[in-house]
């Protein structure tokens, strides 16, 4: 090889060092970040990294008060289940109790305090202390008690049990205010007033779905939203194959098909509000068929006399046939059982309706066995099962006493009376007139957009309480609610909130309300219980009681008597059946269309909205997502020229909403349905703007018998705008085009 | 042979080196419009989608291939005339081969460049795509041979690799007679290219052996690697793409569409490079016969398919087919039988044979009509399979459709380059065609 | 020449096994099913599944590895309503594998058919091969707006953008049970230590999960059930899930 | 002129020569900065000797390692672990290091160790299993117990894992959801 020049061996060495710089600098550049090990200063006793424990509590997410299992790893939530032990959820959960996790970890909680900075209701708040707030609250409230003025204060809640609705009963006794009410859309108002006329009594029983084997429903929606879908839902897979070689039926009546109806082996399209009438026919076709044996046969046939088959087929148009066939299975069924819920129970015959139901039950035979209507005995923990009605009544009249200028303070908690009350009952409008209004509440919300002050709480899975599931499961249960996780924010528990106003206020409040957190209170009740229970109630005993309840989260008496076979009388059904129709706000002429709002097993009554999962859950009957829709007959939209996407201005007497046309083929042709549960305006950004809210069109009608929102009974007519929405759904064809997915190929066809 | 007298061989070598040495202004700026396009119309969406991921695209869970892939099918089809046809002719001793097969080869080269290209923006993690090559890994981890793709990459590799040595070990002499012509560093550089070719005996009697085992190679080789991509289809079961006449359908389809493409650069190559001497009527002839002849083996092949689907009587296979023929994208497939089954029928014509712009017309249309063939193959069928409710729709997004503009400029940039460093007509096969007369005379 | 045809039959045989370890296998009861979708979102929360976002929706990108279909029969009134959860099939003959050129989905020996993420190019074959489309792909790289992200479950990993997923049967689970198994005595998993989410949660207890190969666990006995069927049976891709068709009384 | 290749690329020489020593430069940097100057012995927060401790002293490594043998992750001690011992430990007390110790357990404040093994977030590593398998700590972390400052002496790859699975004969140790979930 030829001699290198000492120029040439520097451009080399240049080459090479540039090559080497730029190899470190490689190196250095696809180098993992440094990741660091934090380690603990203390341990925690049950802490292991990488391993999950597992903590029960109760759901709040409805008010079935199923029993959850909550995943934590490293101290925070991962995953919620049912909890196998609690009777109401035996391990299973629905889609709103997984998605409780959203709202623990919901990016639009109220962290901090706040005070409203500007015109009440313009959203603009500023954050104050903890300190500041409960002393304003606190001095206000205290005055108005010295005042002697104390019943101008009122707390309106939403449906709360257990432990904390008894703290908050407490407290306003104490402060001289008798007005605590509860409002929730979904209580079922006219099933109480109903068993109270027809049993004497207004709570709710078992209606022991798992052991019947033919199962009417009069529009409960018993597998998506009523009263306690987890539970129904575990009796349903039962009912059909629970036991070898039975299967149970079930028949849905309701003028637009739910998830309930869905699952039924038969939907009959009823005529909207005729769902008692046709009770009534069938009980008609039971005792003239001498399916009934009662000692009062005569005077049952006298008082059914009005409803032979023939009538009620022409009112209900369900045929003549249908209405004897299923006279005819649900008396000779083993195990028959009626329900009614849902639109059936929300006309302005809503009672009646339901009392009609009652008398069905009560003619075949179906009250005290299994398989049939099931009364609670008293419960364990009697005075945290008492349930403080929490229907339209009590709201209407707190509505009127604002308007009278009768309210100074309103305390809000858990509850969105804005979002979820007609227009026309005008609450929003009624808050002007009250000086104070605090909202305790985890989320920014219609009503909490309103408040003065907002006292942030805690979500349910940082909060202390307990439940007491309702109806029952037959025995005694009692379960407790406690903090899964660390508090995330700087919020306290509803039940915190109000000892601390109640130390705020001073006087006697603290005295008898002596206990610092809420977690005191529930254990302190919890021995009041058990001493009642353990005679010998040695503070160890206590303990060791306390710790194994902790741990199931639910305390039970499987063995005790549940008292399921003692009937109450129903003497009083034959006298109270009336001729149950409903009256419809507006006329048939002007208004052509029934207007069938419906709960969704997503949102329920519009409290799920800001959850991120169930806004991406495609709804069950129709796989729409992020939006609302308004459900036409194919036949009805045809005959208007009517396509989907369509945007329709809906309206009814006393309002006007603005939502996109749906073709669904199981709906009366009579019929417009709307889901209940979007239409926020500044519910966190899940929620969004989208979306109409149906109840605001909803004229404020009332069953006179029981005060309930008659939700169902409102006419109206449909516009189409000209505007066109897209509606997300997630289905392409829903027709199976003969392909082999739901069944088997059938070689024969 | 030669529409306008035969050339001598001088000015056979003067015309064509011409092309190469001498570049106008009218060159810069083409190829300074081509490069704008490619990466304003290709890769500037390109980097934005992989930003922020092939969502960016138009497809979504029902429809996850779209007009990537199907334009990846149109570029492999119009790469199969090139070499394939360019072998065939040199194997069958078809004289008026000669003149063409160059740049058809070329195209080929190019468009299989720019196919491999769709590859990337195809696949969702474009950084990790050297795995599916079975090259040692940390890992220790191989690709699945069992997998189509696998047989893709495969095919389309060694596709390219005897593409590439085909056309230059055609262009070795013609290397050297830019060599010769030429001086200063262009003449280094292809002293370098033409390996020191010499024109001794030995020398051609050698190239001419390999040139034909070459082509006798690619031929096969052609066959398959468009069989192969149809198996990307046909091997799965999607209704209206399983089909076994597939692999002959995309075989026909992309000579048809290649043929058709020669046609188009033979246009420009004569209007723009002043080819009208060596590319004459005997050619447009001869493509515009060979195109009627795919075009009806294709219309033929096409009835088939329906055929099959109809008789076939599933009803996977029917709603596929009802879809095709009058679902939303119907327009397209009847515009795509206009174009490829009917108006090519017009070159029985000879009037039309003869006539370069009327040719030029009918060759882009073909085009046209073999792009929305892809498209539908693609559009049409795995949005909509098995399940009923899972059935979907596919539009394309403008990122897709810009791309596929973009990937037009790409090949004609690649081409452009070309044309200034191979000379794009084979100066010494066209001398083997001139009769010695002048000599002579 | 034989000993080349019993090569050439072992290598049909599903993911080249013998004989699988345990062969997880679901029956899903269409006749309890009631469309509740509580499934949906237990897979959600469990598999640490994106919150996609309106506009995502509105372009039917989803990503649901559970998702239930509707099929309605008849018209109003006598109009009926079938659903039917559809998720991974765990096909012991599945088209997917065979598409993917990186063996990012395969078949391993509890009749699983794998998604290894990190592995995955997104060539997307798989879910055009995929006859239950129950393959989703990851169009961009979702995030999760704070605090949302500390819900998500540390054994499973989360997808970046360009990668495809699908249901797993909670593998994290049966690797957790396995790993509890070993633990005790190496023994074998017993019937029902392991459960995915979906079939947790399903109120109506419509699924069933379990080892197929154990003759006496609850699946194997669901599966002698007569309203036994496969999904598309004819395609046969060997699906693991056994559906049991709508009964009446 | 000549037509001989080699004559045309002499002068292509010299580049190619300095391009290939960039390239044998720039493995040779990626080497070093792999094995010298990288990740692979970080300087922690506080300098702790792992010899003192393991080899001197002769505590066990799950002693302060607890949920190794239990849980997927080894653990670091907390700080009142350390300071546990520490407080009685007079000899020692004085010590820089160990008045830094002080400090953290003065403020309640968590060691912000560094992490000298990682694995990405894909791969679920498991450590119960490998210690109940038998493997010594050292076969993957090498000698700790010699190390004052703990260096990874491993390169942490797939094959790495994969051919120590596949030579043990791990049951299903080849499976890929093994490791990756």
């Amino acid at each position: 090889m030829s001699k290198i020049s000492r120029r040439d061996l520097l451009q080399y060495i240049g080459a090479g060092g540039v090559g080497a710089v730029g190899g470190v600098l490689y190196g250095e550049s696809v180098q993992r970040n440094v990741e660091l090990l934090i380690p603990q200063v203390v341990p925690p006793d049950d802490y292991s990294p990488g391993v999950a424990s597992w903590y029960n509590t109760v759901c709040n997410q409805c008010s079935a008060g199923c029993g959850i299992s909550v995943r934590i790893r490293e101290g925070k939530a991962k995953k919620i289940e049912g909890n196998p032990v609690h009777p109401v959820s035996q391990g299973r959960t629905c889609a709103r109790g997984q998605a409780g996790l959203n709202a623990l970890y919901n990016p639009d909680r109220i962290r901090t305090p706040l005070q409203n900075a500007g015109q009440r209701g313009s959203g603009s708040f500023e954050e104050i202390s903890w300190g500041d707030a409960l002393a304003t609250v606190g001095s206000r409230l205290g005055r108005l008690k010295i005042e002697n003025n104390a019943s101008r204060v009122r707390l309106l809640t939403g449906r709360v049990r257990g432990r904390l609705d008894e703290l908050f009963a407490q407290f306003m006794g104490l402060l001289g205010s008798d007005h605590y009410q509860q409002y929730d859309f979904t209580y079922p108002s006219a099933l109480m007033a109903a068993n109270k006329t027809s049993y004497g009594t207004d709570v709710l029983p078992y209606y022991d779905i798992k052991n019947a084997t033919f199962v009417l429903s009069f529009g409960a929606d018993y597998l998506g939203t009523w009263i306690s879908p987890v539970h129904h839902s575990l009796a349903y897979g039962h009912l059909r194959h629970g036991q070898e070689g039975r299967r149970g039926k079930t028949v849905q009546i309701e003028p637009r098909m739910s998830l309930t109806g869905a699952s039924a082996d038969e939907w009959i399209p009823a005529r909207p509000g005729t769902e008692g009438l046709l009770a009534l026919g069938i009980a008609h076709a039971l005792v003239s068929d001498g399916r009934y044996q009662g000692s009062d046969r005569d005077e049952w046939s006298t008082a059914l006399a009005a409803f032979s088959p023939a009538r009620v087929s022409a009112e209900t148009e369900v045929s003549d046939d249908k209405i004897s066939q299923l006279a005819r299975e649900f008396g000779a069924s083993a195990a028959s059982l009626a329900i009614a819920g849902g639109a059936a129970a929300a006309g302005t015959n809503a009672v009646a309706s339901v009392v009609a139901v009652n008398a069905l039950n009560h003619i075949a035979g179906n009250l005290g066995k299994p398989g049939g209507v099931i009364f609670n005995s008293e419960q364990a923990f009697s005075s945290a099962a008492a349930s403080r009605p929490a229907g339209h009544q009590g709201v209407l009249d707190l509505t009127e006493a604002m308007e009278a200028g009768d309210v100074e303070v309103l305390l809000v908690h858990d509850a969105n009376p804005v979002y979820a009350l007609p227009e026309n009952v005008r609450f929003q409008q009624a808050l002007q007139n009250v000086p104070l209004i605090v909202a305790l509440s985890s989320f920014p919300d219609e009503t909490t957009e309103m408040a003065d002050l907002i006292l942030p709480t805690n979500t349910y899975l940082e909060s202390w309480g307990d439940d007491v599931p309702d109806p029952g499961v037959g025995f005694p249960v009692a379960s407790i609610s406690q903090p899964v996780v660390a508090p995330l924010y700087d919020t306290l528990s509803a039940g915190d909130i109000v000892l601390s106003l109640a130390r705020q206020i001073g006087g006697e409040l603290p005295i008898r309300m002596r206990w610092g957190t809420m977690e005191e209170f529930i254990r302190d009740r919890w021995r009041e219980e058990y001493n009642k229970r353990e005679s010998a109630g040695e503070a160890q005993e206590f303990e060791a009681f306390w710790q194994a309840s902790l741990e199931a989260g639910v305390w039970g008496q499987p063995g005790a008597d549940s008292g399921g076979n003692s009937v109450p009388s129903t003497s009083s059904t034959i006298a109270s059946i009336a001729n149950p129709v409903s009256m419809f706000a507006g006329g048939e002429s002007d208004y052509p269309l029934v207007l069938h709002p419906y709960l969704t097993a997503t949102f329920l009554d519009g409290r799920g909205a800001n959850l991120p999962w169930l806004q991406e859950l495609p709804d069950p009957m129709t796989s729409v997502v992020y939006g609302s829709w308004a459900e036409l007959n194919p036949a009805t939209a045809a005959e208007m020229g009517i396509k989907d996407g369509d945007v329709l201005e809906i309206s009814s007497p006393t309002g006007t909403v603005r939502v996109p046309a749906l073709t669904f083929p199981a709906i009366r042709p009579d019929v417009v349905a709307m889901p209940i549960g979007q239409g926020h305006k500044g519910y966190g950004r899940y929620a969004g703007d989208r979306g109409a809210n149906p109840i605001h069109v909803v004229a404020n009608q009332i069953d006179t018998q029981s005060g309930e929102l008659a939700w169902a009974a409102t006419r109206v007519k449909i516009k189409r705008t000209g505007e066109k929405l897209q509606i997300i759904k997630t289905d392409g064809v829903t027709r199976t085009l003969g392909r082999q997915i739901l069944a088997p190929k059938n070689d024969h066809g | 042979m030669f529409d306008h007298g035969q050339p001598s061989y001088a000015e056979v070598n003067k015309d064509v080196l011409a092309t190469m040495l001498e570049t106008g202004p009218k060159y810069w700026i083409l190829l300074g419009t081509t490069m704008g396009v490619a990466g304003i119309c290709f890769f500037m969406p390109w980097f934005y989608q992989l930003i922020v991921g092939v969502g960016a695209a138009g497809m979504n869970r029902n429809a996850v291939w779209g007009t990537y892939l199907s334009n990846f099918i149109f570029w492999i089809g119009l790469s199969h005339s090139g070499t394939l046809l360019s072998a065939v002719l040199h194997i069958t001793n078809s004289p008026w081969r000669k003149a063409i097969y160059r740049s058809a080869e070329a195209m080929t080269l190019f468009s299989l460049m720019t196919a491999a290209l769709f590859v990337m923006v195809h696949v969702g993690r474009v950084w990790f795509v050297h795995w599916s090559f079975p090259i040692p890994n940390q890992m220790g981890l191989w690709p699945n041979f069992r997998s189509p793709l696998m047989f893709d990459v495969m095919a389309i590799t060694t596709y390219l690799t005897a593409s590439s040595i085909f056309i230059y070990m055609g262009s070795v002499p013609d290397f050297a007679a830019v060599r010769d012509a030429s001086t200063g560093l262009r003449r280094r550089l292809y002293t370098i290219f033409s390996f020191g070719w010499r024109g001794t005996a030995r020398e051609w009697h050698t190239l001419g052996w390999a040139y034909t085992f070459f082509a006798v190679f690619v031929v096969p080789l052609a066959v398959s690697v468009h069989s192969i991509v149809s198996w990307d289809f046909a091997l799965s079961i999607v209704p209206g793409l399983h089909h076994t006449i597939f692999a002959p359908y995309f075989v026909c389809g992309a000579i048809y569409s290649g043929t058709a493409g020669i046609v188009t650069v033979m246009y420009c190559l004569r209007k723009f490079l002043h080819f009208e001497k060596y590319i004459g009527q005997v050619h447009l002839d001869s493509l515009g016969k060979l195109l009627i002849a795919l075009s009806l083996i294709w219309s033929y092949i096409n009835i088939l398919e329906l055929f099959s689907s109809w008789y076939g009587g599933t009803s996977f296979e029917l709603e596929a087919l009802k879809f095709r023929l009058i679902g939303f994208y119907a327009p397209l497939y009847w515009e795509m039988i206009l174009f490829c089954a009917f108006v090519p029928l017009l070159m029985l014509s000879k009037k039309i044979r003869w006539s370069w712009n009327k040719m030029l017309v009918i060759s882009i249309l073909i085009n046209i009509g073999m792009l929305t063939e892809r498209f539908i193959i693609v559009a049409t069928s795995q949005p909509r399979k098995f399940l009923p409710d899972a059935f979907g729709f596919y539009f394309p997004s403008w990122i897709e459709i810009s791309i596929t503009i973009g990937s037009f400029a790409i090949f004609a940039t690649l081409f452009l380059i070309f044309i200034k460093w191979v000379p794009s007509i084979s100066i010494y096969e066209v001398k083997e065609t001139l009769k010695p007369l002048r000599r002579d005379a | 020449m034989s000993t080349f045809v019993e090569k050439l039959r072992s290598y049909r045989k599903p993911g080249y096994y013998d004989e699988f370890d345990y062969h997880w296998t679901m029956t899903i009861d269409l006749d309890r099913c009631t469309g509740c979708e509580a499934c949906v979102v237990a897979c959600q929360a469990e598999n640490n599944l994106p919150i996609v976002g309106e506009e995502r929706f509105a372009q039917s990108r989803e990503i649901k590895w559970i998702r239930i279909e509707r099929y309605w029969e008849g018209e109003y009134p006598n109009v009926k309503m079938g659903f039917i959860p559809m998720l991974c099939q765990q096909c012991d003959d599945a088209p997917c594998e065979t598409a993917c050129p990186v063996y990012a989905t395969y078949h391993n020996q509890d009749g699983l058919n794998t998604q290894i993420y990190n592995r995955c190019i997104g060539t997307r074959t798989c879910a055009v091969y995929c006859p239950y489309e129950v393959r989703y792909f990851n169009w961009f790289t979702y995030t999760w707006d704070e605090p949302l992200e500390q819900q998500l479950n540390p054994d499973v990993s989360v997808r970046e953008k360009g990668v495809m997923e699908k249901c797993t049967f909670c593998i994290q689970r049966i690797r957790i049970a396995k790993d509890n198994a070993k633990d005790d005595d190496e023994r074998r998993v017993r019937d029902g230590e392991v459960v995915p989410a979906c079939v947790q949660s399903c109120p109506t207890e419509a699924m069933v999960f379990g080892n197929s190969k154990d003759p006496g666990s609850k699946v194997s006995k669901m599966m002698k059930n007569p309203r036994g069927y496969k999904v598309l049976e004819e395609l046969n891709t060997s699906p693991s899930i056994v559906y049991l068709t709508k009964a009446h009384s | 002129m000549s037509i001989s290749v080699l004559d045309a690329l002499r002068p292509a020489k010299k580049p190619a020569l300095l391009t290939l020593v960039l390239v044998i430069g720039l493995f040779v940097g990626a080497w070093v900065h792999g094995k010298y100057l990288s990740d692979r012995s970080p300087v922690q927060p506080i300098d702790f000797s792992h010899t003192i401790h393991t080899t001197d002293n002769e505590i066990p490594c799950q002693h302060c390692h607890i949920y190794a043998d239990t849980t997927p992750v080894a653990g670091v001690p907390s700080v009142s672990k350390c300071i546990g011992c520490h407080k009685s430990l007079p000899d020692v007390r004085e010590g820089p290091e160990i008045l830094k110790l002080a400090a953290y357990w003065e403020n309640r404040e968590p060691i912000p160790w560094i992490k000298v093994h990682d694995v990405p977030d894909f791969v679920h590593f498991t450590h119960k299993r490998h210690i109940k398998a038998g493997l010594e700590c050292q076969e993957c972390h090498g000698s700790v117990e010699t190390m004052d400052r703990v260096t990874r002496v491993v390169t942490i790859r797939m094959s790495w894992c994969v051919d120590c699975h596949t030579e043990k004969e791990v049951e299903n140790g080849r499976d890929c959801w093994t490791c990756h979930k």
